[in-house]
């Protein structure tokens, strides 16, 4: 039991690392990523072929940053003159493609089988310390993150980022460079989706086209909301509850004994049915973003 | 009064074959305000978009304190020192009234200076909000700052519009019908306000129609036409131009003026 | 024909915008509704037009109550006709199909004929009529706005600021029209205006409103000539 | 070459009657609805259960289509309604919720086994080189002559003006009278029956599976989008482009080029393939290549 | 406690659901075999089956689950290898047995000391096939599979094996799933004029696929499918016929047939997939180990697995011996085609 619930906080660390990097794009400066997971892939494929190539676990992760900090730049360059909605569609396609190559170029990527035997961090500890060790360090970062975040979203840039979100020409007019503004905000994102996934891949042992799924960015994309979008203790709200959500369905299904087809249609359906209850009658999610007093 | 501080030459624009403005030379000097006046749809406001690189021009030039910027994208003519406001003006539903003005303050916004905070952005910071505090107060914003800014009615928009344009210190300001929709009394205390502003040596270009604004207010005004310059005079010899009064003040506009003149003698 | 009393508006449960408002706008009278940013004056015209519905208080048109009735039922029905202050014209939809929308309830034949009619008046619109709304120069939109509340022949009128950004010329062709309407149609006209001493000039009599409440009302003639009401609510102040 | 293009068809029919729906919704309230390739998934396994009951093909796919109609309602009755108060992004994410709950309740329901439409296998109609089975060409004229319609009704008729007036301004068309409640229930009605025509059509060949609405998510918004969201017609075109582009893809032969006989691209690349064309598309027409929207300043 | 207990991850829902559920009636089957005969040392045998969701995420979730709060000593499945891999890699690192009851990647057979595999890898079936395949005297031939881990595997596998025996494949095409049709697909392959189509393909796009290539007139040629039963689970009769293929072993002689039909008098339906019967077998293969080593301690378990495995056991899909890599020895493949039904050739 202690063991589980260990790997489940882990697993909830690293969405949450996830979800900050997406409210930081989403949130915070308003852009639909629904490709964010695309970053997170990176991440994982870096750490899988760095490491596996013999390298160290910091270089996987530095090379994962870099590439998903590219990639992000070029993401916000598309963004120069879409529109929000077509801009999110566009970055859906972007991560698609991504995956089409990660299954696709077997000699770099493993193909579909992906990359296995990534080594976990800590090995060298013993039984359940090196579990703790890797949950401490998610956790760390992630409070790391959360304090950067808030930071960033309380101060000037934070204030730049959301007076775009909602008046890009106003703010424009302020002599904001949108440009790179966008830019700055999905390359953050990025470099903290891209960690996640690197913890990830460790985690699981493994990268593979499946991280990719688009799904994988809308259970983000769930978390973000029903935690609520733009505050910072919402996100983790949010991965909390998500994360609890599918870590008790199968005991509900053990104690209440249902069938399997039930099961997984209630695997899908609660997350489907919190969520929705969480925008009928809260909509701005559980701890909604403040209208921020300046004293 | 000599230093040309804004010089607009030939400027050209067309929107789907429908000609806009064609071929605009207008020049501002600095110190001056000029009133660019306008019947409806004459092209005034694409005039300043223009200016302010919202839009782009077909042909002609601008130069602005010596160096053309009609390449240049809007945030970096704001950086140059123009600022300007909007005819509809929109705001964020999500930030309050206080924080659209401090958001408009053009101190440094770099992602390091917001994390780490370091003592000269703290300063800066400190700054910003008391100017964003004395400009609000002005203009009589100051009972609803910390509502959200999207709530405020229209006019209050626009004055929010004016503090955040006034929040950078730009030399240049470029106001697009700052009054319709605001209160008399308060459009007086706006003249009073951009008076004192282009003492302390502010240029300022107003497009507006509300002629008791424009006369107490403007050194000069410039009249367009269907994408041309029809006039460019004193604003009290304005109504006996009659290119001017046929096109803009209208037929009546003599007799109007005058009873205008009188109720307030 | 208007009767407002006693009503009780606001965005939110908690804030009230109107606290009380008692106003009267008698048929084929042209009333002004002034007073500062923010007091409350498109709201209450929102809650007239059945935007927002009152908390309390009653609104008759014509002696029916109709506090609670829904915006377009309003429209359609009752023969109010209303130009929101922002926001007023459908911007996708070209000029004409702005006012064949305005005119949707109108028998089918009488449709271009009554957008001839307007056209006429306001000959930008003509010039314009393939254009799509969003291309308009702020004061071309004011007019289209305007026409579209006239297409389906209201008796009532509820304008929020009609003039704002019109050229000096445009303002005092308009103004003409809000009065022809009213010989011709025999149209009620209720109208939110910041250009006091022009809508003055062309109405019956007008409220001041202040804070959500009428701080003062009478006859235009006679507010025009009142120093007292000109130095605090008008602009007169001496210069 | 005929074959290329009943092929691109064939294709482009799949997706358009889901796309139209989808855009269409988009226009009026301003969310792309997710939810909505799902009804056409509940579409498909509604017209299986009908033909399966013993109705008459055309008369259970009519049945299915008017079922997803209604359950397109109600949801918008019950839930896009109030969403909607919180404006589209809310909406947008609410519709994820709720295609969760319609695959669970699906999955639930009838089970994660594929129902294949039991239908008479008829020899395939031969023109020249090229082929098309009977029902492939019923379920084309179907959907060619239903666009026909909806162009017809959208832009030669009052309720369509009205329609796009709503779609640009819900207040303003409250001020002119126009019921807003009524069209957009009739818009929700009419988006949920195209799809579930477009599912049932399409689960002709394909059979009702859980996974029709997933499979079906990304062509459709990647068709919707490439036309221009809130663009209707545009939706179409915009299927009819990414079918040709799929299957030009797979079609063009390279041979000639690296000196072989045959030489294809590899067919792994074509869904990335029309996504390709979506970014190059929106990179030079960045809100679909059939806006035609004034943008000003 | 008063029930003894192994796990199974299965994916129950996502797009390999049909499989999940096929397998889950075999496992459920199998426990009320075991009940039936007593049930474990005495006590009522019982299978926890945790839903993969068909991602590696939610599968190693449940694995872990399995392994931490029920403690069960062995766990089967899941069914894709690319989820199968990951999941099991943290089962033994547990220490926990793991059972591969359907996936194919030869990887698995790398997987470590606590890892058992009773189905045949891809590099035996394709092996099969492509003497199956060559045997009929095709030449020059097609070939259509899943763009995914096994598709990938049985492609480019078969075409090792194949040139092997000096046939050539004129076109290898991997297919996206999920579309709503593949004639471009088919018509790319007829451009190379094939003796014969080899393809292998999930259930629900076979069916289009079967359809179309009817509907194309490219049945003309001979179609092989390799795992026929899967490919052809929900292909309307009169469109599969004379369809040839091979199927790793399911179902195999006297015992076989008895499930089979205790199969399908429990669920009014057939076995759909044939992976069920490694599912049943090692259902009752963990039961027999743990009546054996008359522990759940995963390594007496363990140990009682591998003493079984090399004495024979004979299961519904047939004699069951592991080699000493924990690997199935001989898996059976069978010869099919589908005459009305899918019937061994
Ligand atoms: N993006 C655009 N597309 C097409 N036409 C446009 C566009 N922007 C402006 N126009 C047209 O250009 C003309 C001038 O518009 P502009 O907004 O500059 O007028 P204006 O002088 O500011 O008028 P007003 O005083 O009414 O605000 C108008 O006729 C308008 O229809
Ligand atoms: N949508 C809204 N939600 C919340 N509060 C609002 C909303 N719209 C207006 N308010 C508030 O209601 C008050 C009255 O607004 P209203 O628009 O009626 O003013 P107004 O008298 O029309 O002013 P103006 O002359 O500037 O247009 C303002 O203080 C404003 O902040
Ligand atoms: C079709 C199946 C044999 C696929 C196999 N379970 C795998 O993915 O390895
Ligand atoms: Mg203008
Ligand atoms: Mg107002």
């Amino acid at each position: 039991m202690f063991d589980f619930l260990l790997s489940s906080l882990t697993f909830a660390g690293i969405y949450a690392l996830m979800a900050l990097g997406l409210n930081l794009q989403a949130g915070y400066a308003g852009l639909l990523n629904f490709g964010n997971i695309a970053f997170a892939g990176l991440g994982a494929y870096a750490t899988g072929i760095v490491v596996q190539a013999g390298g160290p676990a910091w270089a996987g992760a530095a090379t994962g940053i870099a590439l998903a900090m590219a990639l992000g730049w070029c993401i916000a360059r598309l963004g120069r003159q879409l529109g929000s909605d077509y801009w999110g569609i566009a970055t859906l396609a972007i991560a698609e493609i991504l995956r089409t190559v990660a299954t696709n170029e077997g000699w770099l990527t493993g193909g579909a089988n992906g990359i296995t035997s990534i080594p976990s961090l800590f090995e060298g500890l013993a039984r359940p310390w090196n579990a703790v060790a890797f949950l401490a360090f998610v956790l760390g970062l992630v409070a790391l993150a959360a304090w950067g975040c808030s930071r960033l979203g309380s101060g000037r840039f934070g204030r730049a980022l959301r007076l775009m979100r909602e008046e890009p020409k106003l703010a424009a007019c302020m002599g904001y460079d949108l440009q790179s503004l966008k830019s700055r905000a999905v390359m953050g994102g990025a470099a903290l989706t891209a960690i996640a996934g690197s913890l990830y891949a460790h985690y699981m042992s493994f990268a593979g086209p499946d991280y990719m799924l688009a799904a994988e960015t809308f259970l983000l994309w769930t978390m973000v909301m029903i935690g609520g979008l733009g505050n910072i203790a919402g996100v983790l709200v949010g991965v909390l509850v998500v994360q609890a959500a599918h870590t008790l369905v199968p005991f509900a299904k053990d104690h209440f004994q249902f069938s399997s087809d039930t099961a997984g249609a209630m695997r899908i359906g609660l997350i489907g049915l919190i969520l929705l209850a969480c925008l009928l009658w809260r909509s701005e999610g559980l701890v909604p973003e403040k209208l921020r007093k300046i004293p | 009064m000599s230093e040309k501080l804004l010089h607009i030459a030939g400027l050209g624009k067309a929107f789907g074959g429908n000609v806009v403005l064609d071929g605009v030379d207008m020049a501002v000097a600095r110190g001056e305000i000029v009133g660019l006046l306008g019947p409806n749809g004459s092209g005034k406001s694409t005039l300043l978009n223009i200016a302010t690189g919202f839009e782009a021009l077909d042909r002609g030039s601008i130069v602005f304190d010596g160096t053309p910027i009609e390449k240049l994208a809007a945030h970096r003519i704001v950086g140059r020192g123009i600022a300007r406001t909007f005819q509809l003006p929109s705001m964020p539903t999500r930030m309050s009234v206080m924080e659209v003005a401090m958001a408009a303050s053009t101190a440094r916004h770099g992602v390091w200076d917001t994390l780490l905070r370091p003592a000269p952005a703290r300063q800066a910071e400190q700054a910003a909000r008391d100017k964003a505090a004395r400009l609000l107060r002005e203009l009589l914003l100051e009972p609803v700052r910390d509502l959200p800014a999207a709530a405020l009615s229209g006019g209050q928009k626009k004055l929010l519009g004016i503090v955040c344009a006034l929040m950078g210190d730009p030399q240049m300001l470029m106001l697009d019908e700052p009054t319709a929709g605001v209160h008399p009394n308060l459009r007086n205390d706006i003249v009073q306000a951009l008076l004192r502003l282009n003492a302390a040596g502010m240029t300022l270009v107003v497009v507006e129609h509300d002629m008791h604004f424009i006369q107490s207010l403007c050194t000069r005004c410039v009249v367009l036409d269907r994408g041309r310059i029809v006039a460019s005079c004193r604003p009290d010899e304005l109504a006996s131009n009659e290119r001017v009064a046929e096109a803009y003040l209208g037929a009546a506009a003599h007799q109007r003026a005058e009873a205008a003149q009188e109720a307030f003698a | 024909m208007i009767e407002v009393r006693d009503v009780v508006a606001g965005y939110s449960r908690e804030v009230d915008i109107l606290k009380g408002i008692a106003l009267d706008a008698r048929e084929r009278e042209i009333v002004t509704l002034l007073g500062p940013n923010g007091c409350g004056k498109s709201t209450l015209l929102k809650t007239i037009a059945g935007f927002l519905l009152p908390r309390q208080g009653s609104i008759r048109l014509e002696g029916a109550e109709v506090a609670q009735r829904t915006a377009p039922d309003k429209v359609r029905h009752l023969g109010v006709g209303f130009v929101p202050q922002t926001e007023n014209v459908f911007s996708v939809l070209s000029v004409r199909e702005n006012l064949q929308v305005g005119g949707h309830y109108l028998p089918r034949d009488k449709v271009a004929a009554r957008m001839d009619e307007l056209c006429t008046l306001y000959p930008v619109l003509g010039r314009k009529l393939k254009s799509p709304a969003a291309a308009l120069s702020g004061g071309e939109r004011q007019i289209l706005a305007l026409a579209r509340a006239l297409m389906p022949r209201p008796r009532m009128l509820l304008l929020d600021e009609p003039s704002a950004g019109l050229s000096p010329k445009v303002l005092h062709e308009v103004f003409d029209a809000i009065v022809r309407v009213r010989e011709q149609e025999g149209v009620t006209v209720l109208m939110v205006e910041q250009n006091a001493m022009e809508a003055l000039r062309i109405s019956d009599r007008a409220y001041v409103l202040s804070m959500g409440q009428v701080a003062l009302e009478g006859r235009a003639a006679e507010l025009l000539r009142d120093p007292q009401m000109r130095a605090l609510y008008l602009g007169g102040r001496t210069q | 070459m005929l074959q290329l293009l009943i092929d691109t068809l064939l294709r482009a029919s799949d997706l358009a009657l889901v796309a139209l729906g989808l855009s269409t919704v988009y226009g009026l309230v301003k969310f792309p609805n997710i939810a909505h390739v799902q009804i056409a998934m509940v579409g498909a396994y509604a017209a299986f259960a009908l033909h399966a009951a013993a109705l008459p093909l055309p008369l259970a796919i009519a049945l299915a289509s008017v079922a997803t109609g209604a359950l397109a309602l109600a949801l918008h009755v019950a839930v896009f309604q109030r969403l909607l108060r919180g404006g589209p992004a809310i909406a947008m994410i609410g519709s994820l919720a709720v295609a969760m709950l319609i695959v669970a309740g699906v999955q639930g329901f009838a089970g994660s086994f594929p129902r294949m439409f039991n239908l008479p296998l008829a020899q395939p109609i031969v023109l020249g080189t090229a082929r098309i089975s009977q029902t492939q060409l019923w379920a084309m004229s179907v959907t060619g002559v239903l666009l026909a319609l909806f162009a017809l009704l959208l832009f030669a008729t009052r309720a369509g003006r009205a329609l796009r007036a709503m779609a640009s301004n819900a207040p303003l068309a409250a001020a002119s009278g126009l019921q807003a409640g009524r069209l957009t229930l009739g818009v929700s009605f009419g988006s949920g029956a195209l799809a579930g025509l477009g599912g049932s059509l399409l689960a002709l060949s394909t059979g009702a599976h859980v996974q029709l609405g997933n499979d079906l998510l990304l062509p459709v918004f990647a068709a919707a989008i490439l036309g221009g969201l809130g663009n209707p017609l545009g939706a179409v075109a915009g299927a009819v482009l990414i079918a040709l582009a799929e299957t030009l893809f797979t079609n063009l032969n390279f041979g000639w080029a690296v000196g072989r006989e045959l030489a294809f691209l590899p067919v792994a690349y074509i869904g990335a393939a029309s996504f390709l064309i979506l970014l190059l598309a929106l990179l030079f027409k960045p809100y679909g290549l059939f806006d035609r929207e004034v943008r000003r300043v | 406690q008063d029930s003894i207990r192994m796990g199974a991850v299965l994916s129950l829902t996502g797009s390999n659901a049909t499989v999940g559920e096929d397998v889950r009636r075999a496992v459920a089957l199998a426990a009320d075999k075991v009940n039936a005969q007593g049930g474990v040392m005495g006590k009522k045998f019982e299978v926890v089956i945790e839903d993969s969701g068909g991602n590696a995420t939610t599968a190693l979730n449940a694995a872990r689950k399995l392994v931490t709060v029920d403690k069960v000593p062995v766990i089967i499945g899941e069914y894709s290898s690319g989820i199968t891999l990951p999941m099991a890699q943290y089962i033994v690192k547990e220490g926990v047995a793991h059972i591969n009851i359907a996936s194919t990647s030869v990887k698995i057979r790398d997987l470590g000391a606590t890892s058992f595999n009773l189905i045949g890898l891809e590099n035996l079936g394709n092996k099969f096939s492509a003497a199956d395949t060559w045997a009929l005297g095709y030449r020059k031939v097609a070939m259509l599979a899943p763009n995914n881990a096994y598709g990938q595997g049985v492609a480019h596998g078969f075409k090792e094996e194949f040139e092997k025996l000096g046939g050539k494949i004129v076109t290898e095409l991997l297919y996206t799933q999920g579309q709503s049709t593949y004639r471009r697909e088919l018509q790319q392959m007829a451009r190379s004029q094939p003796d014969a189509y080899i393809y292998t393909a999930y259930g629900q796009e076979s069916a289009v696929i079967n359809r179309e290539a009817f509907e194309l007139g490219l049945r003309q040629q001979p179609w092989y499918a390799i795992l026929l039963s899967m490919s052809l689970s929900d292909t309307p009769a009169d469109i599969a016929k004379g369809q040839l293929g091979m199927e790793v072993g399911n179902v195999y002689g006297e015992a076989g047939k008895a499930y089979a039909e205790a199969f399908a008098a429990k669920y009014k339906e057939g076995i759909k997939t044939s992976y069920t019967g490694y599912a049943y077998d090692a259902v009752l293969l963990t039961a027999a180990a743990m009546n054996k080593a008359k522990s759940t301690d995963t390594a007496a378990v363990q140990a009682a697995l591998k003493e079984i495995g090399k004495g024979g056991y004979v299961g519904v899909t047939g004699p069951i011996v592991l080699d000493a890599e924990r690997q199935r020895v001989d898996p059976p493949y069978a010869k099919l085609k589908y005459d009305g039904k899918v019937v061994p050739r």
